[in-house]
């Protein structure tokens, strides 16, 4: 990939328009957020536009053409757009280095687009789109939501237009801009349902711990400006400046990077600023998907990718190699963490949460690993190792999609399942008052204890949710990576060459082992999940009574199922080659044919004997051993007379064989104390909350009273000696004129005896 | 020409206040509450022309002048009438892209203040003193002699010190006295430092507008020209202990009027027992007055002892900034929480001026203006609250977004944009500032740990506004009550009116952090010029010429 | 003659005594004799002097002074008669309802 | 300036010379007679015949109105006060007073003659808000006795108030020291009486004795320190005590004469420590004479001081070190430090001004160590005259303003006065919601007192401080600009005594601020509501006053080259 040697200002009629990609949403935000304030609770606001939905809708539509014609047009050129339109001086200052005169400063916005903003662009614009119908299933159904979604419109345009704008921004500094737009539309979601403790609390603690990582990235930002004189893309990623840079400063670089990837590790929620994740499943479910699975987090991947140009440039050979390591690291920690977590989680929401961070966490590795190669590789030179580098970073960000897809739909599906289990219960258990006003609905919806999200409340809903059942199978089979199907193409590249830098590095044998396992992992507790949820019988009266979905909400998964589905004919297309490097296209290098033939034969007939066992390995571990667990402790047949599609009926049977041959008592291991560990998280959370509440707590009170005490103190104790030292001069005033006229006197003799001795 | 402008800008407020005040002086209570709304009105529309004319200053309607370009030491709309020849005083008036802002700000906020509060009790002595607030504050912005700038800058005291007493909370007779007396004594300090500072004037220099008693000027054009070519020279103007010690004197009045940390203490008292309109006028543009007075004198007439002085400056900042920052964290009262973020802010402006760069001061310039237009909504989002729920502490009121969906909302926007969200204006200048630091330490080698206090600080911030929302506007869930201090009364939303002030405040707030050249291109011209016209002459080899 | 410094050494000397005794007396009365005293003081130094510089206007001023002394001695005297009046007693220490 | 003029007592033009003095004179006399006209008559002695001579008697329905006396001397001294602004206007004569011998008796200046702009302007303002003030009981010939008496006595008050400001005019004409001391024992006498007026009171009489017996003390001492001058230089004609200074002025025994003489005249000004009894006095004496203690009294023994030091003293005190420098500029210290300490926690309104006034003694004492202090560093000092110029300047406009806003404040509590007592600041509570317009009056007067713009108090502070500081620092900037090099060590120490001021302008805000905050804040005292009694004449001498106050702070130009002139006009040979 490349700098901006490529790069070309091409003016075409709808890149004058890729502005309103962002502007659009931004617009609508104000528009829907002032409709609903002014119409809330008229019926055809209601019904008819949805609460905003219906106006949110058209809004992504056609965010999404025009993304669409603007990746269109730029795969026909092939390379990187600068600046787009005229790049608006946002910020004109000037610094002074010394000289004769002050040098001025710009910090401007401009559109730039290549393949990794295109990539990503679909991804965002995409899911936005689909997302937003889901929501119109999902949130107009729930009477808890009445007469405020339009609040939930309004900030899920807003968030839209954040991402798009992070996507297509030219610099870094524009990045970060709309990424702190996203993460306030993020804390407004989270804290959607406002009155409840735990809602408002973990969008507080999103947006503290995103923030904190923020703090880092402004600062990684500013040494990046200072290095630079800019944060544009088009600077800092010039060949001539990065030579400029690297002659003096390359350390400082790597710091300044260094920080910007602790941004990242805040907003994709990686040890050790993960703790606001699974907090953050208080929010409607849409929001789940959207932001904390299938975008927002991933902007943390698409920063770190950014500062891909830093890694493979020629001047830092060899000098970023740390940071590359701290990143593997990082995703590797992460993965194993979140997923051994996910072991042990009941709830539907949680399980997916932990299992986003742990796939964020592979991409992490992916990226840290093709880092690592193109900061240490001679790639620019070197045919072979050009290609090394090219792929592994294309299969990061080739994981980055199949992940989005995916955990999209995931996040849909058990919207879908979570939204039937609540209406199921309602049904059930107030069915008499379900006429009433909001207000009790509201009221009753907290009264009851019945956990919606439990996958305890649920089992067997294969055959009442079909569909879903189905796409949340497929998106379990993306994420665990079984072969063939979605993230499979990506993440098995993800461990080859994790598994390849550890060898030239023994450093990277963390990461590396850490991914390995992971893939077990990860196969056990989506296999876990899904089995739990939709194999064996209803596990309570609630759980026999869930019907079928609406609409609104099946077609997204339904299209969601296909674009994992299809994830192969992407890979043969030579995705994991395009999204990351800009001298190849889609089928450039074969044809379509030639291409999942190539990509199958890389994959399972690998030439190299190592990455052959490997590749076997991990197949075996994430596709036989993980599931296989799974099945044996929670699979099952369906109840008596219950019948799912036909496609799942072999699975539901093998889970049934299984659970029946092989099933153990693992209570051993659900009460020893790890597992407790697990559930409480680590006893992370706890130990940051621990800290907030003694050390940053204690300390505010102890300065808040210094500040009163002392300083304050210190002005209230001239003021009281000044009141003392009052009583005392006046009490001199005795009221006897004897006493005045000794003062006369004394004030006499000492002019006199002054005057005489100086005299 | 309109040249004269700046002089009914000053002197109209002040009469029609002075005008209104003594035709309700001897009026009995039921008159006046009679006249309370014909007033009320009369103040707003006065107000308004007031921002027309500023407005159409800026939009280059009168007099044609670009803000832009303005030579250092050079202003506009400049006018003189000899008001005490004997001693060299005159009304000089005028302009710079330095004072323009502030002048349009104080404009702004009159009606915007009107607005908020306008139904504050005893509105008829209450909407002329805003009034008159008003006319001493753009008093103190566009005056030009030091005289002048004297009596405006006490002048501020009187109105605020009565909104303070007459208007206040319940400890309002403790903290009006504190405010006058605590900033009374900086500045009396400060004045002995510009009476030093104007008898250290050469006398065989030419003086146009020399007192005929004295032979000096308090113009603070000619001073500062003198002292432009005297440091020109390679000289320390005044030598340098002399001018060190002007500094410190000057700096101390405005520290204390800023305020920076350990001076600041008065600010909490005035601000919590302060009513709203108060409020917002003292920290959108009061606090406002320190810093402008900083560059107006100290910054451009001792360059070098700034210098001198950079490192002690920097401390201050930055303990401003973390001191009140923590602080912010211990408070229970909304209102004390806002008032330390002010501090907080303050210091980010003493940071900026530290730094001594272009960017840092437009930095500081903009985080003037900025916080002048977000710090107003701050405290009217508290006046509200406070008005609403009879209670400032935070927690007594929860699920705010339930009962009071509008102040929910302005409360959110105004802690988003005080916690410095882009696209909101008070970003852009903690981004500068930031900016401006970072290449100072690299430049000059100072120790990273400087950035220590800013990163601490951004994620501070967020922590107490985070957490004061957390208790106010979210949470209560069902047993979401009114709070026990409105005993059972229906919880009421904001007013029409504080709704209109909170949309004015909130589109401004968004348009100057959308659109921050708006303002800042002047500042940043103004800064650009003081630097190649002053600071950069002399000390040239400052920054060891990296 | 005498010499005049001797009258003025003695003039110095009644001063003295007028001035202690004004403090040290609580007797309105005395008090007011003191300051007579002191104005003799005064007066004879005035006539000291006017010999010394064989000026005549230091009997002019020591005249004038005498008629000085003698409306001090009148006005005081009334005022003591009023303080009298309320208070029932000359004592200076004892007339002191406004202090502090 | 005019040529001087020299004219002999009672010779041609000295009616003219003397007008205003001549005027209270006449005005005195009209006092005298004027309420006594009656239907008298006189029986001639052996016969029955009675011719009526109309003294005594029943008196006229005119003569015997009790307010008569006070429109007398109200005239009187306005009328004294407007020809000295009418002489002003026409430009001034300077007229000497010379006997036969070549002795200078009294110097009719512009310095002068703005000295007495202040003595009949607070006297004039006096006597007339003291109009309502006094108990009278109506008039005719329908009077009890007792009321009759009191009646009576209004004329022996205001014949005071005449006294007073002939003797203050000495004091202010006087070119010989002792000719001063009569003078200054005139004006004492009178308003040691003053101050005892209110003798059916304990605090009345107290005041007065207190006044009275501290005050003879001190002016004994400046007596004795006058005859130790004259034993020293032959002569008391300040023509020839500065010769005398001149050449042989370092001696013990001038000096200790003047350490005396100061003790007489600090005692006048109320300066540490010879303050003590101020505070009693006024806080025993009514109101308007309290204002008159603090403002003429004061401009009076600031005056004597002016003449002591400066005609007389000042060239000895070239090397900026003299005894008597130091000696003031301790005593400048300790007077506004001391008073504005007091102040602070006094809960007397009255004692409260006392102690603001010796504080302000304070600061103008410093003034006068800055005079004291010009040619301290020749090469750096500038054009002494001008500098001092200055400086007497700033006391001159100092001491005129003063009588607007301190009288001024003295009326408003004359005002609470007349309804029942001043003498706590709680009496003054509500005064904002009982009488808006007085209590705005008060607040101007107190922060004029603190000096806060733009009210006269902040001009006369400034330039005050301005003075100060014009001295320490001299010509320091034009010495820089020629390439001098100069150090903060280098300024003269009475800067420190500008910096010890504005330190203690700081202090004083507190307790002025207290009084504005009872009268807006508290609420008025149980039985003290609803508006003040009337008494239209002490209104309009606040109004008048206030005016004064706001547009002197604003438009101060005219009094400032007033007082420039005046000053100026002092200049002897420096």
């Amino acid at each position: 990939m490349a700098g901006s040697e490529n790069s070309v200002t091409v003016h075409s009629e709808w890149m004058e328009y890729a502005p309103l990609i962002i502007l659009l949403p931004m617009m609508s935000f104000a528009v829907i957020l002032f409709l609903g304030r002014v119409f809330n609770g008229h019926p055809f606001w209601k019904n008819t536009l949805k609460e905003g939905g219906l106006i949110a809708l058209p809004v992504m539509a056609a965010s999404l053409i025009l993304s669409l014609l603007l990746i269109s047009e730029f795969l026909k050129g092939h390379s990187a757009f600068d600046s787009l339109f005229e790049t608006i001086p946002w910020v004109n200052t000037a610094v002074w280095n010394g000289g004769a005169a002050t040098d001025s400063v710009s910090l401007g916005f401009g559109i730039y687009v290549d393949h990794i903003t295109v990539m990503l662009l679909f991804v965002a614009s995409f899911l936005c789109l689909l997302i937003n119908t889901f929501s119109i299933g999902y949130m107009n159904t729930d009477p808890i939501n009445d007469n405020r979604n339009h609040r939930f419109y309004a900030e899920f345009v807003l968030f839209c237009s954040g991402m798009l704008g992070m996507v297509l921004a030219d610099s870094f500094l524009w990045l970060f801009i709309f990424w702190e737009l996203m993460g306030l539309c993020s804390y407004l979601l989270i804290g959607f349902y406002y009155e409840r403790p735990s809602a408002a609390s973990a969008a507080k603690k999103a947006f503290l711990t995103t923030r904190i990582g923020d703090v880092f990235l402004v600062v990684g930002l500013v040494m990046l400006w200072d290095l630079f004189g800019s944060l544009n893309y088009a600077v800092v990623f010039d060949t001539y400046n990065i030579e400029q840079v690297a002659a003096h400063s390359a350390g400082t670089l790597q710091w300044a990077l260094g920080l910007m990837f602790i941004g990242a590790v805040g907003k994709s929620a990686q040890f050790p600023l993960h703790v606001w994740l699974p907090d953050a499943m208080e929010g409607p479910t849409p929001v789940s998907a959207l932001i904390h699975a299938a975008t927002m987090v991933n902007a943390g991947l698409y920063l770190v990718a950014r500062m891909f140009p830093f890694f493979g440039a020629d001047a830092l050979h060899g000098d970023l190699d740390d940071l590359a390591f701290i990143i593997a690291s990082v995703g590797g920690i992460t993965a194993v963490m979140a997923a051994a977590i996910a072991f042990v989680q009941m709830d539907l929401k949680k399980v997916l949460a932990y299992s986003t961070m742990s796939q964020l966490a592979y991409i992490f590795t992916g990226l840290g690993c093709a880092m690592y190669l193109a900061n240490t590789l001679d790639w620019h030179h070197d045919k072979d190792a050009h290609y090394i580098v090219i792929v592994a970073f294309g299969a990061a960000l080739f994981h980055l999609f199949n992940h989005a897809m995916a955990k999209g739909m995931l996040f849909m599906a058990s919207g879908s399942v979570i939204h039937e289990v609540h209406h199921a219960h309602h049904h059930l258990h107030h069915h008499d008052d379900h006429g009433d006003d909001h207000g009790d609905d509201h009221d009753d919806h907290h009264d009851d204890h019945f956990d919606a999200q439990s996958m305890e409340n649920m089992g067997g809903l294969a055959s009442k949710m079909p569909i879903t059942a189905t796409a949340m199978l497929v998106g379990s089979a993306s994420i665990m990576g079984l072969p063939l199907i979605g993230g499979f193409w990506s993440k098995e590249g993800i461990i080859a060459n994790a598994w390849r830098v550890a060898q030239d590095d023994p450093r990277f044998f963390l990461p590396a082992a850490c991914v390995l396992i992971g893939a077990a992992m990860t196969g056990f507790y989506m296999s876990r999940m899904w089995f739990m949820t939709f194999a064996g019988k209803p596990k309570n009266e609630v759980a026999a009574h869930v019907g079928p979905t609406n609409t609104w909400i099946k077609t997204p998964l339904f299209i969601l199922t296909f674009v994992t589905l299809s994830s192969i004919i992407l890979a043969g297309m030579g995705f994991t080659h395009w999204a990351s490097d800009t001298s190849y296209s889609f089928l450039s290098e074969r044809t379509l044919i030639e291409g999942i033939v190539y990509e199958m034969d890389h994959a399972f007939l690998n030439s190299d004997a190592f990455f052959f066992i490997l590749t076997y390995i991990a197949i075996f571990l994430g596709a036989v051993v993980g599931p296989g667990l799974a099945m044996a402790l929670y699979g099952g047949s369906l109840a008596e007379g219950e019948t799912a599609k036909p496609w799942m009926r072999p699975v539901l049977r093998l889970s049934a064989w299984m659970n029946g041959r092989f099933y153990f008592d693992n209570s051993a291991f659900r009460d020893s104390t790890f597992a407790i560990a697990l559930q409480n998280r680590l006893y992370i959370d706890e130990y940051y909350d621990k800290a907030m509440v003694n050390i940053v707590a204690g300390f505010s009170n102890k300065v808040a009273e210094a500040d009163s005490e002392v300083i304050d103190g210190t002005i209230k104790s001239i003021e009281s000696g000044s009141q003392s030292l009052s009583t005392f001069v006046r009490s001199m005033t005795t009221g006897s004129a004897r006493d005045y006229i000794l003062m006369v006197s004394v004030g006499t003799l000492v002019i006199f005896f002054l005057i005489w001795g100086m005299a | 020409m309109d040249d004269w402008i700046s002089l009914p800008l000053v002197g109209f407020p002040l009469i029609a206040s002075v005008v209104l005040l003594a035709f309700v002086s001897n009026a009995n209570q039921a008159t006046r509450d009679r006249l309370a709304s014909p007033i009320r009105m009369v103040c707003l529309v006065f107000s308004s022309l007031l921002l027309v004319v500023t407005t159409g200053m800026f939009f280059q309607y009168f007099g044609n002048v670009s803000w832009e370009g303005i030579s250092f030491n050079s202003y506009e709309f400049d006018h003189r009438y000899l008001w005490i020849e004997a001693l060299g005083i005159h009304w000089a008036v005028g302009m710079d892209a330095l004072s323009f802002p502030m002048v349009w700000l104080t404009t702004f906020l009159l009606p915007v203040t009107i607005i908020a509060t306008w139904n504050e009790k005893n509105g008829a002595t209450y909407f002329p003193i805003v009034l008159a607030m008003g006319g001493a504050l753009i008093g103190v912005f566009v005056s030009l002699d030091l005289f002048m700038f004297y009596v405006f800058w006490e002048l501020t005291l009187i109105p605020m010190f009565f909104l303070i007493l007459m208007w206040g909370g319940k400890d309002r007779r403790y903290a009006s006295q504190k405010f006058f007396i605590y900033t009374f004594t900086a500045s009396v300090i400060m004045l002995l430092g510009l009476i030093t500072l104007y008898f250290f004037q050469d006398t065989s220099n030419p003086m146009i507008h020399a007192g005929t008693m004295t032979g000096r000027t308090f113009d603070i054009q000619t001073i500062t020209s003198h002292a432009l070519v005297e440091n020109s020279n390679g000289n320390w103007y005044l030598g340098a202990n002399i001018q060190k010690v002007l500094f410190v004197m000057l700096m101390l009045g405005f520290l204390v009027k800023l305020p920076a940390v350990p001076f600041h203490t008065w600010l909490p008292d005035a601000h919590v027992q302060a009513p709203t309109g108060g409020s917002m006028l003292l920290a959108g543009v009061m606090l406002k007055m320190g810093a402008y007075g900083m560059f107006r004198l100290p910054l451009s007439l001792f360059p070098h002892a700034l210098q001198y002085f950079q490192l002690t400056l920097m401390i201050i900042g930055m303990i401003s900034l973390v001191w009140g920052a923590i602080v912010c964290l211990g408070q229970t009262n909304l209102k004390k929480m806002v008032a330390y973020s002010s501090v907080s802010h303050m210091g980010v402006i003493v940071i900026g001026i530290a730094t001594m760069q272009p960017m840092g001061w437009a930095a500081a310039l903009f985080m003037m203006f900025a916080h002048g237009v977000i710090s107003p909504m701050l405290f009217a989002v508290c006046g509200a609250f406070k008005h609403h729920y009879h209670s400032m502490e935070i927690g007594a009121m929860r699920g705010m977004a339930k009962h009071s969906p509008w102040l929910a909302t302005s409360m959110m926007f105004a802690w988003m944009a005080s916690l410095g969200l882009p696209l909101l204006a008070g970003f852009v200048a903690e981004l500068m500032v930031l900016i401006a630091l970072w290449y100072m330490i690299a430049a000059e080698g100072w120790s990273v740990l400087w950035m220590v206090g800013p990163a601490l600080v951004l994620a501070i911030t967020a922590a107490y506004y985070l957490w004061s929302m957390q208790r106010t506007i979210f949470e209560g869930g069902d047993e979401t009550q009114p709070p026990a201090s409105l005993h059972g009364e229906p919880v009421p939303d904001i007013t029409d009116s504080e709704k209109l002030a909170m949309i004015i405040l909130a589109v401004f707030t968004i348009l100057f952090g959308v659109m921050p050249w708006i303002a800042l291109d002047m500042m940043n011209d103004w800064t650009v010029q003081i630097f190649e016209g002053l600071i950069l002459p002399i000390l040239g080899n400052f920054n060891g010429g990296a | 003659m005498i010499d005049p410094a001797l009258v003025s050494g003695l003039s110095a000397l009644m001063f003295v005594i007028g001035l202690g005794g004004a403090f040290t007396r609580k007797n309105a009365i005395i008090v007011l004799m003191c300051i007579e005293l002191m104005l003799n003081a005064a007066n004879m130094q005035f006539a000291a002097a006017a010999v010394h510089h064989g000026d005549t206007t230091g009997w002019v001023y020591t005249l004038f002074a005498i008629a000085i002394a003698a409306s001090e001695v009148a006005i005081g005297l009334a005022i003591f008669l009023a303080v009298y009046g309320q208070h029932e007693t000359i004592s200076l220490d004892d007339v002191d309802i406004l202090k502090n | 300036m005019s040529e001087l003029t020299v004219v002999e007592p009672f010779g041609d033009g000295f009616v003219a010379a003397l007008g205003p003095e001549l005027m209270l004179f006449a005005g005195l006399l009209v006092l005298i007679l004027l309420p006594n006209l009656g239907r008298g008559t006189f029986r001639i002695p052996g016969t029955q015949i009675r011719l009526p001579w109309l003294l005594g008697g029943n008196r006229f329905k005119l003569t015997s109105d009790p307010r008569l006396p006070s429109w007398i001397a109200t005239i009187t001294l306005t009328a004294a006060f407007l020809n000295i602004l009418y002489i002003f206007s026409e430009g001034l004569d300077r007229v000497a007073i010379m006997t036969e011998s070549g002795k200078e008796i009294l110097l009719v200046n512009g310095f002068s003659r703005v000295f007495e702009l202040i003595f009949f302007g607070a006297l004039a303002l006096a006597s007339f808000s003291s109009m309502n003030r006094l108990a009278v009981k109506g008039s005719g010939s329908k009077l009890s006795e007792h009321e009759l008496y009191n009646n009576r006595r209004q004329g022996d008050f205001y014949i005071l108030m005449i006294t007073c400001a002939l003797g203050m005019s000495v004091v202010a004409l006087a070119q010989d020291l002792f000719v001063l001391f009569i003078g200054l024992e005139l004006a004492s006498f009178s308003t040691y009486v003053l101050v005892a007026f209110l003798k059916e009171s304990k605090a009345g009489v107290e005041s007065g004795m207190k006044y009275f017996i501290v005050g003879s003390v001190a002016s004994g001492v400046g007596l004795y320190g006058l005859s130790m001058l004259y034993l020293w230089a032959g002569s008391l004609q300040f023509s020839v005590l500065a010769t005398h200074f001149a050449t042989s002025g370092t001696t013990a025994l001038p000096l200790i004469g003047i350490g005396f003489v100061l003790v007489g005249f600090g005692f006048k000004v109320s300066a540490a420590p010879f303050h003590f009894a101020a505070p009693d006095a006024y806080a025993g004496a009514s109101s308007p004479v309290a204002g008159v203690l603090a403002t003429a009294s004061k401009a009076m023994g600031m005056l004597g001081l002016i003449r002591m030091l400066l005609i007389v003293a000042a060239p000895e005190s070239s090397d900026g070190s003299a005894v008597w420098l130091i000696c003031f500029g301790a005593l400048a210290a300790v007077t506004m430090t001391w008073g504005n300490l007091a102040a602070l926690g006094s809960q007397n309104p009255k004692r409260m001004l006392a102690y603001s006034s010796v504080a302000h003694a304070g600061y103008m004492l410093a003034a006068i160590t800055a005079i004291g202090a010009w040619n301290w560093d020749a090469a750096v000092a500038g054009d002494a005259g001008t500098a001092a110029v200055a400086v007497l300047t700033a006391l001159l406009f100092h001491l005129v303003v003063l009588v607007a806003f301190k009288l001024g404040a003295f009326l408003v509590l004359s005002v609470l006065e007349s309804e029942g007592g001043a003498s706590s600041l709680s009496s003054l509570g509500g005064l904002a919601k009982r009488e808006p317009l007085l209590a705005v009056s008060m607040f101007i007067f107190m922060i004029s007192l603190a000096g806060v713009p733009p009210m006269a108090g902040f001009l006369s502070k400034l330039l005050v401080i301005m003075a100060i500081v014009r001295v320490a620092v001299g010509d320091m900037g034009s010495e820089i600009a020629a390439g001098g090099a100069f150090d903060v060590g280098d300024f003269h120490w009475v800067w420190w005594l500008a910096l010890l001021m504005v330190v203690n302008s700081a202090i004083s805000m507190f307790y002025y601020l207290r009084v504005v905050v009872v009268m807006f804040f508290d609420q008025p005292e149980e039985g003290r509501e609803g508006p003040l009694p009337s008494g239209w004449q002490v209104r309009t001498a606040i109004l008048l006053c206030v005016l004064t106050t706001v547009f002197v702070g604003v438009a101060g130009n005219g009094l400032l080259e007033l007082c420039e002139m005046a000053a100026n006009s002092l200049n002897y040979d420096w």
